[in-house]
């Protein structure tokens, strides 16, 4: 293993019903996946604001990636119907921008798929180490 | 005064970058002019004013102060300025030289602004004489001769030469660090491009604005003038006469907290803007009327007031072409009084 | 500036087995607002609660940050102890440093490192926290049923007895709904009569219960425990406190040709009519439209013949204010219309029924007194026809059936088949289907019996054209397993049609602010653990207005509806969430995008006056929400441009700050 | 090359002021060149027929003025509305930004607006008169002996080359006749763009981007930013800045505003006609506009009152957000 080996930093917003508890299920199950990855607890996926996304990436955030109810499954009847909304918009803005669409993700994970919640993680750091540091969307005041 | 061949521009500007940072008015691919930084291939754009002014060189949009870090109980402080280095503005108009007279009067005078004042010590600013105003021009109006700007270095651009006057040591410096690119000359086609624009001066379309009406002491007389209220009835609020201003020189220090520490900076600022000047205990000018009465008020009479009669205004003309409502200085002044009948 | 307390828990060797405990707690020591912080082996237990109180107090802590298992496993109990320990319960913050660290990563270094954030982040987040305390607000103890199917009495039912007064409210004259116009229930075969009347007799004459028949909700008002509802009661011309249900007048009433409704137009009523022996109540209507009296004002006979004078030509559509702790919904279904389906010439022959028709022919009550006759001729019918899936799980055709399966078709089908061959051997019974369905206690049973018992012929496969030649139905279909085509001659042709919402429910659910799907089936607050509540607090959602069901089934969401009615009217007061959204009004733009995202129906608006910035006074549209009413999704917050709606406990400014300590 | 004339203007607001439909005329007011006309609030007939203008140069959108001046004002406001500001109108109509029954909109036909900075790039500076003929705009300058005519077609303002309709979708009273919405050619930017590979786009908004002064011309011209309070000058909001101070506060503003006010946007371009450093932002609106057509069915903010706008709408099958890309480079 290499000593400075490049290690990304990537921002999980939950949603406390769903993809919260299907993390928690994962720890149950201990499944690994990158200590990289820190969650963040949202009521639901509509509570992530674009705003915070950025400001992740500002911050020195590599990935952001969401996680929601499924369709249909959401504690609130709607909320990740806005979600996928805004974040589909939102990425596809990204990616106007220049910006590597795989550092952003959308997924559904339900409180029963710990084990989807740490494949997810696994496969979403994987992708985002593979791109590197993000340089695009940083603030070279945050690096030092 | 010494002149050279326009042919000869490439190597003069390329011998001048070897020991300084050069600037000269390059287009922006936007349709407009913005000073770049000269390098090989940057073509030197013959433009009347650029965008942005060249105030920007001294009084940059944003600037660093200084970083401090708290641990427990500790600030620690860190100097991060960065050390000015050398460089020479080519191409900026009279009232743009002139601008700079008017931020010296702010930042230069005690207590000292070393921020500014440090960059003022390190650029040498060649001027260009202009030869086709534009409509929006009125630099006359605050007693700028366009045929005859100010500078370290005064130039004038012929159709085939380049004609430079050394006004100051620095511009000797610089000149003389150029000899070999350049001959000694007399000014006759100097002064006869001189006469000419002069004559196109008096033709400009705003050649009858007049000071007449402002100036210091005139606070009680203008500042409750009925006028502001129709003057600022469109206005956005935006910034952009403010930014595109050679002499407004406000700013707003503020904090980043870059999460390892804190870096204060100081950045442009807007008398315009609805949140200027907040402070703890609000705003101190809640509407737009006032705080567009500020812009020009602070221009054409507190200034003035200040500075021995100086208006704080060059005439370039900027905010007539970029004001998004097409409100400006002039039609300000004509309203209270700036005609010449 | 807070003072903060960290309490990092081992978790045994849960945690402390891949985090350095103390390490973490060490280093969380010099995080700005933290004045205490320690490590115990279980945080949870009674003694590490006491670690917790105790610091409380010495060291005057605001807030607490528990560096422990998932918040979904201990945040209640944490917050239980902050309480006991005199600090607001909402100071309390966990950092996740078990599920989401030491369980998923092995390297100590990792971990204690990750777990170090998480604290970090924690911390950020209860700088910023504020005490908060939940909402009350009272509960009117009445409920409101809307809808007098079997669901709405049901439902009503249950809640009388537990005690609570309640209202229904049925658009038609009777109660009683669509199980009233039913013959036999599958898969038991009892009499829908016999089990029914009896409960609408219950209905009646239950003292906790109010029925308003003929009569319609027209404006709903309020939030969970104080709705404020409208009643339209139309006028039946008939004082109803007055008339015994005698039935002289129907008998007198000149007007005889009118359409019977409750037979589904298969007889004829009177302009003045008592839809069926077993109405609740009991008592006559006058159809204005049919009445002469009421038109021309020539008649007047019932009038006459009525000895206790209960005719009132003059009366007026009442409106009826009610306060109302819950809204029930029951508004039930209805077969689709036919008429798009021309294929089995429904329009064209009098002898293409509905399944519903049928149940009417085979009634004793119905319009051949019990007697399988077809309609044209009233003649015996010896072929019978019944097809399935008539618009129900129609994906190709969205625009005259319904994507979804209607569930009830399969099996009432299969009883008519069976009610045929037993009543009339000699009849031969075909049924077309795609499948059957038949997923119920006893029905798989029911449906063979069907086949192998008595005989009737299941073909898999459509029907795919029915034409009306002499007095035969010529049937062209085609066999799927035999893979041939076939032609039938029947005398009767039954469509088992599609069901669908009933259409007073697309207005109702407007004025409820209850979402609804594509279908306008009402949508539950979740569709696996909380089926018999919508989203909108203090609406429950009873029988087929939620989604196709029979009659058991129904009655099982009517009484859990029931239950849940009767453990909100129980409480004398709603504590809400504390975690609710609210608006800033100085930055509010009124625009109403807040409003339109909120699925609970929780924003209002308000014109208020404000001092503006510029010192004039401006009248401004605010928003207001409705904190018994708001869930605490944060929906509103991201929709809301100017940042004027933020989500208490889940604030921008703290979701900042964990996303800036994460990323430190 | 306006078809309607000023005189028709003129007498519709005299006659409007004078008989007491409205108390005051919202139009535009003489500057100090033919081109700098200024919003402006008219109280009286006098000063309506001796300073109001209607030319080519009177591409400002009134809509947004109406929030504050209705507020201010008792009575009722005339409002000139060209076609494309009345999409603007409805859509704050939409958002309660103001009280319909306080103004009083004429519609006004818009052939097109003239967009000064292309008329310089033809003349040059200078420009002492300009005529407006049938044939185009007739320029003296102080440096040309003979005047320059210039085509309409050249000077058309960018967002009038693509104009998206001449349909008035508001008005109490029309001047004129009203148009149809047009097929214009306005996303093939947006296309050309997405086209670029990642590295190609993020150099483009690089270049871009990087001119922003951060003046909020953009923002303070939108009729769909209306809010009483910016995120952008809010300190607790987390977005709050003064200045570009590098790369990323100059794409988080731009990226904020264009969301805040996907869906709502209305395409009347009044951002990139006021950025004073030519940034195409219309760009960035116009790829939320062509995504939310292709993603969620067309949608044009501001064709009616009360739409529910697709940001706060959603369909249970939408797409998904990881389909996006697939979706577009599909096409």
């Amino acid at each position: 293993m290499q000593v400075n080996e490049y290690k990304p930093l990537i921002v999980a917003f939950c949603c406390n019903w769903c993809s919260y508890a299907g993390a928690d299920l994962a720890g149950n199950n201990r499944l690994n996946y990158p200590a990289d990855v820190k969650i963040i607890r949202v009521p639901c996926s509509c509570r992530v604001n674009p705003m915070f996304i950025l400001r992740a990436f500002q911050r020195g955030a590599d990935g952001v990636i969401i996680c929601g109810c499924h369709p249909g499954d959401c504690h609130y009847t709607s909320g990740n119907y806005y979600t996928r909304r805004r974040m589909a918009l939102l990425f596809s803005m990204l990616d106007y921008l220049g910006i590597e669409r795989e550092r952003t993700r959308l997924e559904w994970v339900s409180a029963a798929e710990g084990a989807k919640f740490a494949a997810t993680m696994n496969d979403f750091a994987e992708k985002v180490a593979a791109l590197g540091e993000n340089k695009r969307l940083e603030d070279l005041r945050c690096k030092k | 005064m010494r002149k050279c061949s326009l042919s000869v521009l490439p190597a003069l500007f390329a011998e001048i970058a070897k020991s300084n940072t050069l600037y000269i008015p390059a287009s922006d691919n936007a349709g407009g002019a913005k000073f770049t930084k000269w390098e090989e291939g940057i073509q030197y754009l013959d433009t009347l004013n650029t965008v942005k002014s060249p105030k920007d060189f001294f009084f940059p949009h944003t600037e660093d102060l200084m970083e401090f870090k708290v641990t427990g109980k500790n600030i620690e402080l860190f100097d991060i300025r960065e050390e000015s280095e050398d460089f020479v503005v080519f191409g900026v108009r009279a009232c743009d030289v002139k601008s700079f007279d008017i931020l010296d009067r702010v930042f230069l005078s005690d207590p000292v602004d070393s921020y500014y004042a440090s960059r003022r010590e390190h650029g040498v600013i060649i001027s260009l004489a202009c030869t086709r105003p534009a409509e929006t021009c009125f630099c006359t109006t605050f007693g700028i001769d366009p045929a005859t700007p100010a500078g370290d270095i005064s130039a004038w651009k012929t159709e085939d030469a380049l004609y430079l006057q050394a006004n100051t040591q620095k511009g000797e410096a610089l000149l003389s660090s150029v000899e070999a690119l350049t001959e000694e000359c007399d000014s006759t086609d100097v002064e006869a491009q001189q006469e000419k624009t002069r004559k196109i001066m008096q033709k400009l379309p705003l050649a009858n604005l007049t000071t007449d009406s402002f100036g210091g002491g005139k606070t009680l007389e203008l500042f409750d003038s009925p006028k502001w209220d129709e003057l600022s009835e469109a206005c956005l609020g935006c910034g952009t006469c403010t930014f595109v201003c050679p002499t407004c020189q406000c700013y707003d220090i503020k904090d980043f907290n870059t999460g390892n520490g804190v870096i204060r900076y100081r950045c442009w600022d807007s008398c315009m803007f609805s949140e200027f000047t907040k402070m703890a205990h609000g705003n101190s000018r809640l509407t737009q009327l006032e705080r567009f009465r500020q812009r020009f008020m602070h221009k054409l009479v507190y200034y003035p007031e200040n500075n021995d009669g100086l208006f704080s205004c060059v005439g370039c003309g900027r905010c007539l072409s970029k004001c998004p409502i097409s409100m400006n200085i002039v039609k300000v002044m004509k309203a209270l009084g700036g005609e010449k009948k | 500036m807070q003072r903060i307390g960290v309490f990092v828990c081992w978790c045994g060797s849960n945690i402390a087995g891949t985090v350095d405990v103390h390490a973490v707690a060490e280093a969380l020591k010099n995080e700005p607002g933290v004045v205490f912080s320690t490590d115990y082996q279980y945080m949870c237990s009674q003694a590490g609660q006491d670690i917790i109180k105790n610091a409380v107090k010495e060291h005057n802590l605001t807030g607490i940050v528990v560096c422990s298992c998932s918040p979904r496993m201990h945040e209640a109990t944490f917050r239980k102890t902050a309480a006991a320990a005199g600090l607001n319960p909402y100071m309390v913050e966990i950092a996740n440093i078990r599920e989401q660290c030491s369980w998923v990563h092995k390297n100590m270094q990792t971990g204690t490192e990750k777990a170090i954030i998480l604290g970090k982040a924690a911390v950020a987040k209860v700088n910023l926290n504020t005490p908060l305390t939940p909402g009350e607000s009272p509960v009117t103890k009445r409920a409101l049923v809307i809808g007098g199917g079997i669901a709405g009495i049901q439902t009503a039912l249950d809640i009388a007895d537990a005690g609570f007064p309640v209202d229904i409210v049925e658009a038609k004259p009777t109660i009683g709904g669509k199980m009233a116009q039913l013959d036999k229930t599958f898969p038991t075969l009892d009499c829908a009569a016999c089990i029914l009347t009896p409960k609408m007799v219950d209905v009646a004459q239950n003292e906790n219960i109010r029925i308003f028949s003929y009569s319609e909700v027209q404006e709903i008002k309020g939030f969970v425990g104080n709705f404020d509802v409208t009643i339209k009661k139309k006028a039946r011309f008939v004082k109803e406190e007055i008339c015994t249900g005698c039935g002289a007048c129907v008998e007198k009433c000149p007007m005889k040709k009118i359409p019977n409704e409750f037979n589904l137009g298969m007889d004829n009523r009177r302009a003045i009519y008592i839809p069926f022996a077993q109405a609740v109540p009991k008592v006559a209507t006058i159809d204005p439209n049919a009445c002469n009296m009421l038109k021309n004002g020539k008649c007047g006979v019932c009038s006459k013949v009525c000895t206790a004078g209960a005719i009132d030509y003059t009366q007026k559509d009442e409106i009826i204010s009610e306060k109302y702790g819950a809204v029930v919904v029951a508004t039930g279904f209805n077969p689709i219309s036919m008429d798009k389906f021309d294929e089995f010439a429904y329009n064209q022959s009098k002898d293409v029924i509905t399944s519903l028709e049928f149940e009417r022919l085979t009634n004793a009550a119905g319009p051949t007194a019990g007697k399988l006759l077809r309609p044209s001729d009233l003649e015996h019918p010896h072929t019978i026809v019944f097809v399935q899936c008539v618009g129900s799980r129609c994906a190709a055709c969205a625009e005259k059936g319904k994507e979804y399966c209607s569930k009830i078709c399969c099996m009432y089908t299969a009883k008519h088949a069976m009610l045929v061959r037993d009543k009339y051997p000699d009849t031969e019974v075909y049924v077309f289907y795609i499948d059957v369905r038949t997923p119920g206690k006893n029905f798989d049973e029911f449906y063979r019996r069907a086949v192998e018992e008595y005989g009737v012929k299941y073909i898999k496969g459509m029907v795919g054209k029915v034409t009306p030649e002499g007095n035969k139905l010529k049937v062209q279909a085609s066999d799927l397993i035999a893979n041939k085509q076939l032609h039938i001659d029947a005398d009767l042709v039954v469509l088992a049609a599609a069901i669908e919402p009933d259409k007073s429910a697309r207005s109702l659910a407007t004025m409820l602010t209850a979402s609804m799907d594509t279908n306008d089936f009402f949508t539950e607050a979740h569709p696996k653990l909380r089926p018999v509540e919508s989203p909108t607090a203090g609406v429950f959602l009873s029988g087929a207005c939620q989604g196709p069901k029979d009659i058991p089934e129904t009655v099982s969401q009517a009484s859990a509806a029931a239950s849940k009615v009767i453990g909100l009217l129980c409480k004398d007061k709603l504590t809400g969430n504390p975690c609710i959204a609210s608006a800033n009004e100085l930055m509010c733009n009124g625009c109403s995008t807040c409003a339109n995202v909120c699925p609970y129906g929780a924003i209002t608006y308000e014109d208020k006056e404000f001092m503006m910035p510029d010192r004039t006074k401006a009248l401004r549209r605010v928003a207001q929400v409705n904190p018994a009413v708001c869930q605490g999704c944060g929906a509103c917050t991201v929709a809301c441009m100017s940042g004027a709606m933020d989500l208490r406990g889940f604030m921008g400014s703290q979701i900042i700050a964990e996303v800036d300590a994460i990323c430190k | 090359m306006q078809k309607i004339t000023r005189d028709t203007l003129v007498s519709k607001a005299v006659s409007l002021l004078e008989n007491g439909t409205v108390d005051a005329v919202l139009g535009w007011g003489k500057g100090e060149f033919a081109y700098d006309v200024t919003p402006t609030v008219f109280e009286t007939a006098d000063e309506i027929r001796e300073n109001f203008v209607w030319n080519d140069f009177c591409g400002a959108n009134f809509s947004k003025y109406l929030v504050s001046k209705t507020r201010k004002l008792e009575g009722k406001i005339l409002v000139f509305l060209k076609p494309c500001d009345t999409y603007s109108f409805n859509q704050l109509l939409t958002e309660h930004r103001f009280d319909r029954e306080k103004v009083y909109v004429v519609g006004v036909p818009c052939e097109g607006m003239a967009d000064i900075s292309k008329v310089k790039a033809i003349t040059g500076d200078g420009i002492s008169a300009i005529d407006f003929t049938d044939n185009g705009l007739v320029i003296t300058t102080l440096y040309d002996d003979e005047p320059k005519t210039v085509a309409y077609e050249d000077i058309l303002a960018e967002r009038c080359v693509n104009c998206k309709s001449k349909k008035h979708v508001a008005y109490d009273e029309l001047l004129g006749e009203t148009g149809e919405v047009l097929e214009s050619a306005r996303f093939d930017e947006v296309a050309k763009i997405e086209a670029l590979t990642p590295d190609e786009r993020f150099a483009f908004w690089q270049g871009e981007l990087s001119r922003c002064i951060r003046c909020n011309a953009c923002r303070d011209v939108c009729p769909a930013c209306t809010c009483e309070k910016c995120v952008f000058d809010n300190p607790n909001s987390g977005a709050e800045n003064k200045a570009p101070a590098n790369s990323f506060e100059e794409q988080m503003f731009h990226i904020i505003r264009a969301f805040h006010v996907a869906g709502r946007c209305t395409d009347c371009g009044e951002c990139s006609r006021v950025c004073p450093q030519n940034i195409p932002l219309h760009l960035l609106n116009r790829k939320f506009i062509r995504d939310i057509d292709n993603f969620y069915g067309e949608y044009q903010a501001g064709a009616e009152v009360g739409t529910r706008a697709p940001l706060v709408d959603y369909n249970l099958d939408d797409l998904e957000a990881s389909d996006v890309f697939e979706r577009r480079d599909s096409e």
